[in-house]
């Protein structure tokens, strides 16, 4: 770690951690509490299309995997929080490879809309399987995670510590990745498959791998939030949260870990702002995104990168 | 150290009605600088691909001897790659985005274990060894190649001389026990082809065997020990350059058929 | 009603909407083939053309005999007001990142997507807003199978738009250059064309199909609301992508069968899971084919 | 630009949030969230005009709580369950807010429920008819509307006894309220031996249900049961009236609505039923001056703005009999309030928080206008 980062990084997690002592608002907690947990999905989608260079749309099937996963397990079974929280996460992981198979066959655009397939074929099965999911009225009771003798309870503040410190963790692991022999693989498979597969990297392998890694971790993300709402819906999980999440990868900075998280803060604290304008919102949300994508095509921490001469 | 390293039998390949390799059969021995010449269009590169397990072809058997016997058939490229050939390409297909140093180290990918775990938490003392050993081996190359000074700007920065030398280094990154070069010369300058000549004698005396395709009749016969002859997909002749520099078939492919007397 | 009639009359519902479809994913395809990029924008174009068509059935107040007349200056406003869209679209939001990464571009088409379903939402009110039935509400075919005039107006102008799609693109100069800007704008640009205008003219053809297809599918449904892009514009995504992105008769043919494949799935196994069978068609559909029906395969050489 | 800067543009973005909201003259609020965006927005719209209006009557006839400027504090949830969460989590943190009338989906109304339960503060649902919703055992909750499981029942016996249908197909729009009534429905259909031919759902803000309805047409069934929203409903309508299908066609209280009648084209509703919750608001006498009111102000009537103003009424009542700005005497107040005289009827809230108001009222459509059945 360079020291310039170090103190960076230090410099934020010192602030998001006083934060919630110093503005004890709960509303303010549950903003930071969900644009935590929208970072933690960026950072796994950012695997996915930053890494390996993967189009996703249908990332929001994975979340809602893992949050489903975890519902049962409590419903049903009565497993703890904390035990589900791997469980959930190693079911997205094994569904994102699932899914990957086939996709994995086909190149660009078309992976896209075979992951946006999944997306909505994961979504209407949550709605139709309604012995098992509850169908449109999902999933109620979930019980809140207990750590010891404190219940997490409704109160985003200790959701929000979890997802920080989770947040934290992944981040560090992406960093890592990023520059380990595993990320400059995928940077090779991302820019020419072919001239990687001739260097001895097995592109499908690396896809999968990258697909697994991501969905473990919108497994884990879907898990917590299951256990904040405590009620989940198949209507939450739908395209137009994998499209946003997309959004925030690409407009953090694609492949910068960092530019990621500040990507999912910006975009899912934007909307909390605008509530004032409540019927504009949504109009400006959109206006901010053509802006910021003209002021900053490569995202707000992506490295100016020139397209390659043709 | 001699006898055969690379074994090709009846080689074929179609695409779709043009046949652009018939039955070429050819061998290439251990520690030896072989080249692939011919018209355009002969199947060079078709060749270099069913070797390199890009394409697969009809019919004909590939084999590797060395020290493992091993049919490479059935492999795909990647695996190709790992039994310890490795091959440059005819238009450089290097990772643009990727700095110098970047492309060369993933060359060494084949020869490093580093899994997911690894990268993020290397507990493993052969994940240090490793990592140390691809960074020098991947700098020593640079060096040797006079990359040191570009090592950290993107490939797609560099000059057309400079990316087929970051293209041959990543390839010898991987430590192949063949190397596959498709036209290296190609685009370079005058002195530029000299420095080539005397880098692949280098390789040939620590032991590389090399298979080069090369238009280049002035880097091909000084360096090479062996020259097959490719043309509309058959093999017309094989031999040293000498004999093939005389060879009638050869030229008349060349500079086409000998009018009466001229 | 004898299950020969059930199904005749399936495929004549699954047919309709596929027809609308084929005209949106027509917009898809062409602008998918002249800069690679899917345009999410595209399904708010189609939904502005049935807002249009409901502004001129409002100016005309109450609509006498006169209804097909009605029709066709509705039709001529969606196309006009449409094409304009389009190229507004194309010149303010995605002319200045032409050089920008593909997917910051795609950013920017979700941007104007909520910009434009929220700009109709606030000019127009967010309920649903009532298109008055133009032709007679007569049922065509006695006995079970019944057709009604609406559906041979989508069937006729869909059919015939698609001929005409055909003829620009294969028969004028604009088409030509289309197809060479599509193939390599580099080249093109070599050889004098302007590469902006052709990629603008793209957008105001496809802008307009799909506003056309948006009026046929307001007067036909009757309803309209804000929100309508959003769901048959990702439909038609899927039937463009289905029948081969960037290929015009792969469009059409895709949009046909995504239709049938909902009237047949929602007629004979059930309309919950109606959307379920046409993804997993198109999955197996890309499997088999992986550049889609008429898709042609870019094979890969080093 | 360098990335100490970018933090610093970040971190400019995100002040406002901090930025506490000025602490004025002292303020008491009262918590309204339903839909204004999204395709629900419709109805969010006329509930946020029948609180606004109870408001403001409240108001003239002098201070609720003396010394206090009574607010609307209106939030959006666009019928997003993880909206109506934060909505709710914000008005729970904002101690002026002392009661919250709201939301109009079930799926939102559950989740939040529970929140306005932990923050201990009085929650009154205008139209949430999903039946769970009370048995969550929150004492913080009352609902001024039937449930489902008093409609759906209710539908079923006018079907079958009034109407002498046998055999049935249920619809549903795949959603909390949809598929919970259609259950309702279905349930009480089959005790009293009616024969269910099939239960599907639609999926909600598709146009084309042709298919569905050829298949239902397949089966020649003498009644249709939708339970959805008027803008499916009239779709319904106007393509079963294209094919030609004879079966007569029962909704619920999501179609209580008068553009379904033009929706759904001339003649294509005509001959309908639909039940709604409570009776017609227009026969009923003690509503007379608030629709007259309510029409006066804003013209059109929706289908749920009389319950947002008598929800708005009760929770004003509530405070008003707390005397004082405080959440737990608001609620205990609420708690011993025996009887509530509303525009709706008399209302008294059983232990789970429902009103005793069950009666179901049933409409047709006649010559293009909805007419009061029982």
């Amino acid at each position: 770690m360079i020291p310039g980062r170090l103190l960076r990084f230090l410099a934020i997690a010192a602030a998001l951690i006083l934060l919630p002592i110093i503005d004890g608002n709960p509303y303010h907690i549950d903003i930071l509490a969900t644009a935590a947990l929208y970072a933690l999905l960026a950072l796994g989608l950012n695997i996915i299309v930053g890494f390996a260079g993967l189009l996703h749309l249908g990332y929001a099937a994975l979340f809602a995997i893992g949050a489903y996963t975890y519902a049962l397990l409590n419903l049903r079974m009565g497993c703890s929080f904390w035990l589900a929280l791997p469980i959930s996460g190693g079911m997205a992981g094994v569904a994102g490879v699932l899914l990957g198979l086939p996709a994995i066959r086909v190149r660009g655009d078309y992976l896209a809309i075979v992951t946006l397939g999944f997306g909505e074929i994961v979504r209407i099965v949550f709605t139709n399987l309604e012995e098992w999911t509850g169908g449109p009225n999902g999933l109620m009771g979930i019980a809140h995670p207990v750590f010891g003798s404190f219940n997490f309870g409704v109160n985003s503040t200790p959701y929000y510590g979890l997802l920080v410190v989770l947040v934290a963790a992944t981040a560090w692991a992406c960093a890592k990745l990023r520059g380990s022999r595993m990320g400059l693989a995928w940077r090779a498979v991302k820019e020419d498959e072919l001239a990687a597969g001739c260097l001895g990297i097995d592109a499908s392998r690396m896809k999968l791998l990258a697909l697994g890694l991501g969905g473990w971790i919108a497994g884990l993300a879907g898990c917590v939030f299951a256990a904040k709402q405590g009620t989940i819906t198949p209507d939450s999980f739908d395209f137009i949260l994998s499209v946003m999440i997309l959004a925030m990868v690409i407009l953090g900075g694609i492949g910068s870990v960092t530019g990621v998280i500040v990507g999912a803060v910006v975009l899912s604290a934007a909307p909390e702002l605008l509530r004032e304008f409540s019927a504009y919102r949504m109009l400006l949300f959109g206006l901010l995104m053509i802006v910021l994508m003209r002021v900053r095509p490569q995202g707000l921490f992506g490295t100016s990168v020139s397209p390659p001469a043709r | 150290m001699s006898g055969t390293l690379l074994k090709i039998e009846r080689l074929t390949k179609r695409f779709g009605g043009v046949v652009a390799l018939n039955q070429v059969s050819f061998e290439v021995s251990v520690g030896q600088i072989a080249s692939l010449i011919g018209p355009n269009g002969a199947g060079k590169t078709t060749l270099f691909n069913c070797v390199s397990g890009v394409l697969r072809p009809e019919e004909g058997r590939m084999q590797l001897l060395g020290t493992r016997c091993l049919d490479l058939g059935g492999l795909a490229s990647h695996e190709v790659a790992c039994v310890g050939i490795a091959r440059t390409f005819q238009n450089i297909r290097l990772f643009g985005q990727m700095t110098v140093l970047e492309n060369v180290l993933v060359g060494t990918h084949v020869r490093t274990h580093a899994g997911i775990l690894e990268a993020i938490w290397p507990w493993e003392r052969r994940t240090h060894q490793e990592d140390r050993w691809a960074l020098d081996r991947a700098m020593r190359l640079l060096e040797r190649l006079a990359l040191g000074g570009v090592a950290g700007r993107p490939a797609q920065a560099l000059s057309y001389g400079q990316q087929r030398r970051v293209e041959l280094a990543r390839a010898l990154a991987s430590d192949p026990e063949l190397l596959l070069l498709d036209e290296p010369a190609a685009g370079l300058a005058f002195h530029e082809r000299q420095e080539l000549m005397d880098f692949l004698r280098e390789l040939k005396q620590e032991g590389l065997t090399i298979l080069l395709i090369e238009h280049d009749m002035k880097v091909v016969m000084p360096v090479s020990d062996w020259v097959v002859v490719l043309d509309y997909g058959a093999k017309i002749a094989e031999g040293t350059p000498k004999e093939i520099q005389e060879d009638a078939k050869v030229i008349e492919a060349y500079l086409g058929a000998k009018t009466n007397g001229v | 009603m004898t299950p020969g009639e059930l199904f005749l009359q399936q495929i004549l519902n699954g047919l309709t909407i596929g027809a609308v479809y084929a005209l949106i994913a027509l917009g898809y395809t062409m602008v998918y083939g002249i800069i690679q990029l899917i345009n999410f924008a595209h399904g708010e174009v189609f939904m502005l053309g049935s807002y249009m068509g409901l502004t001129v059935f409002l100016l005309a107040g109450t609509i006498g005999s006169g209804g097909v007349g009605w029709l066709l200056l509705a039709l001529c406003t969606a196309t006009v007001g449409c094409s304009l869209l389009g190229l507004a679209v194309e010149r303010v939001a995605y002319r200045p990142l032409r050089q920008a990464p593909k997917l910051s571009v795609l950013i920017t088409a979700i941007g104007v997507s909520f910009f434009l379903q929220n700009a109709v939402m606030l000019g127009y009110g967010a309920q649903d807003r009532y298109v008055p039935a133009l032709l007679p509400a007569v049922r065509w075919g006695g006995g079970a199978v019944t057709v009604t005039p609406m559906q041979g107006v989508i069937f006729g102008v869909s059919l015939l738009l698609m001929v005409g799609l055909q003829g620009i693109v294969y028969g004028t100069r604009l088409g030509r250059n289309m197809r060479a800007t599509a193939q390599d704008p580099l080249a093109a640009r070599l050889m004098g064309i302007s590469v902006d205008q052709v990629i603008a003219g793209t957008f105001a053809i496809g802008s307009a199909l799909a506003g056309v297809g948006g009026l046929l599918f307001g007067v036909y449904y009757s309803t309209i609301n804000f929100h309508d892009g959003y769901l048959v514009g990702l439909k038609a995504f899927t039937a463009a992508v289905m029948g081969g992105i960037g290929n015009l008769p792969g469009a059409m043919l895709g949009g046909l069968l995504l239709g049938l494949l909902e009237g047949l799935g929602a007629g004979y196994i059930s309309s919950q899971w109606k959307n379920v069978i046409a993804f997993v068609v198109l999955i197996l559909v890309l499997l088999l084919r992986p550049h889609g029906l008429l898709g042609e395969r870019l094979s890969e050489r080093a | 630009m360098s990335s100490t800067f970018r933090c610093i543009l970040c971190a400019l973005v995100l002040s406002p949030l901090f930025a506490g909201c000025g602490k004025g003259e002292p303020v008491v609020k009262i918590g309204f969230v339903v839909p204004l965006t999204g395709d629900q927005a419709a109805h969010g719209m006329d509930m946020q005009r029948g609180a606004e209006l109870a408001l403001e009557q409240a108001q003239a006839k002098g201070p609720v709580l003396p010394g206090f400027k009574l607010e609307l504090a209106t939030l959006d949830d666009a019928r997003n369950p993880a909206q109506a969460v934060s909505a709710a989590k914000r008005l729970a943190a904002d101690g002026d807010v002392l009661a919250v009338v709201g939301h109009l989906n079930s799926s939102c109304t559950k989740p939040a429920s529970a929140i306005y339960h932990e923050a201990r503060l009085l929650h009154v649902n205008p139209v949430s008819s999903n039946p769970q919703i009370s048995r969550q055992g929150f004492d913080t909750f009352f609902r001024i509307c039937p449930t489902d499981d008093l409609q759906g029942p209710a539908g079923a016996h006018f079907a079958i006894q009034r109407l002498g249908a046998h055999r049935i197909f249920v619809l549903d729009d795949m959603t909390t309220y949809g598929r919970g009534l259609a259950n309702e429905f279905l349930k009480a259909a089959q005790s009293t031996g009616a024969e269910i031919l099939g239960h599907e759902g639609i999926t909600q803000g598709e146009k084309d249900f042709t298919p569905v309805l050829t298949k239902i047409k397949g089966l020649n069934p003498d009644l249709i049961y939708f339970a959805g929203m008027f803008p499916e409903a009239a779709l319904l309508l106007k393509q079963r009236f294209k094919l030609n299908l004879s079966a007569r066609f029962l909704g619920g209280d999501g179609l209580f609505e008068p553009a379904l009648i033009d929706l759904a084209g001339p003649g294509a509703a005509e001959g309908m039923y639909l039940t709604t919750l409570g009776g017609d608001i227009r026969q009923v006498p003690t509503a007379q001056e608030f629709v007259k009111a309510f029409e006066a102000k804003y013209g059109h009537l929706g289908a749920y703005s009389s319950y947002a103003y008598e929800g708005t009424n009760i929770a004003l009542e509530a405070i008003r009999q707390a005397g004082r700005k405080d959440r737990q005497a608001v609620l205990t107040a609420m708690k011993q309030m025996k009887q509530y005289p509303g525009i709706l009827g008399v209302h008294t809230f059983d232990a789970k928080g429902d009103t005793s108001i069950r009666t179901i009222g049933i409409y047709t459509v006649h010559s293009g206008k909805f007419e009061f059945v029982e």
